[in-house]
């Protein structure tokens, strides 16, 4: 989506709060991040859908309100969406029923999440898995993408030349990922543009731009 | 309270009870455990954090293998550290030289190399900042106080996939004679991220 | 700029309020709409400063303020920078000093004000002014513009061709009259754009969507 | 209270208070004549709005001559209403027809034909309706309640430069008897932005 979140290059937003060196100002705000963590495990939610929730906030709150509370009214959508919670329960913060957990089951104990953090998630897969349509070197163009739900192009890359700097394997696609459609696995690209030819001769000469690209987002140039 | 938000945001007041609200909420739905929601924190607190980051690269500096491997394959360098883990499955390092200086972004959202850096902090997250800094890195530098030779070539790299990055700072004149937790000490959070120099 | 108000497009913001069917509903807001419309004389500014005061305003306050705050916050931006309020002044709403209205003198009484609306704003200036660079029919492509003031040319025509559906004579030029660099006269073209061109093979193929946009702004195809 | 924000604006209960200090500031200063503001909305509330319009669609619907004068040249036409000044310098008048539908928006802010008008409502002025309809035309209007056939052409037009726009809406079928008066009576606000049907 061509949300508020995706403000690469937009003007206006001041200069950078650059003293503001702290993660969590407030309690409250590490519990609303291990609380997205955990529920991500029962609701269940992987972390382009929590992405993509925070992305549909309404563009003034996603501005105004404190990121950890964006993570959690992130869950709360999550939550309702798949039924395991209403939006009366989230509102009065009382419970009215029981969700069903289903394969799920429990919720992970404390000796479970600590085993698994460490880990990570599985986001490759093996390199057989699909060919990759663009080598290093190779000239490319963001394609003119028109995605209603969550992508990882941003806007001031779109119709965009840019060259293949890495070939990064084949990994799960983020925007089927967030659509709950499975991994739709595709190589994925360091991309390198050239500053000027995104933002135009007041930039500088030689500065350049990387983002990792899925294979779906480019064209040949 | 320098949050990345108005002073008049009114939604600051209620947001502690909102989340508490939702943890107990999300407790009696049997959806959470509020040990394991003691253990996420107390691991993001305690086992990532800035000091695994120096660590991986004082080793770097004092070991000319080490570094090549850190560049070469960062996933792995890193892992052999024990630095592994959500938000960091996949790691590219990249070095910063006398012509060319890195620095790090998220524009779409706040992704961020958590084994080795922890959590983001708030000027990480903010929107200035991830809207700013691909387009006028420069100007950006220079508010954390960077000021860059106007040769110096400068990166950006907006972590828009799975790849999370970590800089490789300049090694600061005048430590050689330093071990790896003496040079570690040297190496701050900004400065792997790219908006410090050391 | 390529600000929050460059909102062509953008995802994320919901249903239109269509039951929002009113111009004011606070006696405050009539007196901001006038006051902006009086300040304009004295201060003074016109309506494209007017226009990107507003758009300089914090993207989180353009989207959560009343339309008519942003107004007289913009009024009050626009007299500081020309030096008639301080900020404590406007802070305070207690006068410090008088400010030198100079060659403007006093403000318009209600005939004068009376006398002018009805008139308007004289845009527009005698074809002979400046040759038009382009014809009906001719097909064009929107600069790939980054101007970090005042501009009339959206996002989401940008890199985008388009076929000249109307050349309107020669006009004053936005992005210059907000710079206060005088009128820069050029002629302005209604540009009409395909809507599969403009957002991809989901749009109506017969849809279209015209806008007004300056030579400046534009490139033949 | 339908204001174009949200119901947790803090800003809301201070504005009154503040755009008065702005005011009296103002005429402190001498910078405006009190009278003059009240000149001012009396003039906007009182001789421009949607009723100017009407007079010159029911008119073009009465006198095919008028017609073709108001859409080969509307601002002479309008003018020759007697409607005319701020933000109606320029004007073009587009007409509907069984092929076609025209819409009107300014993206950029909130341009607006005022003397035949008035000033803006606030849906037309919300970021919803800025953004989605140049976009989605077609859902747009439908929650305006206008469902138009598939074969319909839509044109929007964004009011980006000095031109401002009036639709011509189609003449409601058994309006032949009609006086000007009694078909101006029939013309909508929204009929003459595009977002109804007469």
């Amino acid at each position: 989506m061509d949300g508020i979140h995706d403000m690469g290059g937009m003007h206006g937003f001041g200069r950078v709060p650059v003293e503001a060196e702290e993660v969590f100002t407030h309690e409250w705000q590490r519990r609303s991040f291990a609380l997205a963590d955990a529920l991500a495990w029962t609701v269940p939610f992987n972390a382009d859908q929590h992405r993509h929730a925070i992305e549909r906030l309404a563009p003034g709150d996603y501005l105004t309100i404190d990121y950890f509370e964006k993570w959690a009214r992130a869950c709360q959508m999550l939550m309702q969406e798949a039924g395991v919670a209403s939006a009366e329960e989230l509102a009065t913060g009382r419970k009215s029923f029981d969700p069903d957990l289903g394969e799920h089951g429990k919720p992970p104990d404390a000796a479970t999440v600590r085993r698994v953090m460490p880990r990570g998630a599985q986001l490759m897969f093996p390199p057989d898995t699909a060919e990759p349509a663009f080598r290093v070197g190779q000239r490319v163009r963001v394609r003119d993408m028109h995605v209603p739900g969550h992508t990882r192009a941003p806007r001031y890359v779109r119709l965009r030349e840019g060259v293949i700097e890495r070939d990064l394997g084949v990994f799960q696609f983020a925007d089927a990922m967030a659509r709950g459609d499975g991994p739709d696995p595709q190589h994925c690209y360091t991309v390198a543009f050239a500053a000027q030819d995104l933002w135009g001769a007041e930039a500088e000469p030689r500065g350049r731009v990387f983002l990792d690209l899925w294979e779906a987002y480019l064209d040949p140039a | 309270m320098p949050h990345d938000h108005h002073d008049h945001d009114p939604l600051e007041e209620g947001a502690a009870l909102r989340v508490r609200a939702l943890e107990e909420l999300s407790v009696a739905k049997g959806l959470v455990d509020p040990a394991a929601l003691d253990a996420i924190v107390e691991y993001y607190e305690r086992e990532t954090g800035p000091r695994n980051g120096a660590a991986v690269v004082a080793r770097a500096w004092s070991d000319p293998a080490y570094r090549d491997w850190l560049l070469r394959d960062g996933t792995a360098a890193i892992a052999d550290m024990g630095f592994t883990g959500f938000q960091g499955e996949h790691m590219r390092v990249v070095e910063n030289t006398e012509e060319v200086h890195n620095v790090i972004v998220c524009t779409l959202c706040s992704c961020y190399p958590w084994p080795v850096l922890g959590l983001p902090p708030t000027w990480y997250k903010s929107a200035a900042y991830r809207a700013r800094v691909v387009r006028e890195p420069r100007a950006v530098l220079a508010e954390f106080g960077l000021e860059l030779p106007e040769t110096t070539e400068i990166r950006v790299w907006d972590s828009t996939a799975e790849i999370r990055y970590l800089v490789l700072p300049r090694r600061p004149a005048g430590t050689d004679a330093l071990d790896a937790d003496a040079l570690a000490a040297l190496v701050t959070r900004n400065g792997m991220v790219g908006t410090a120099a050391l």
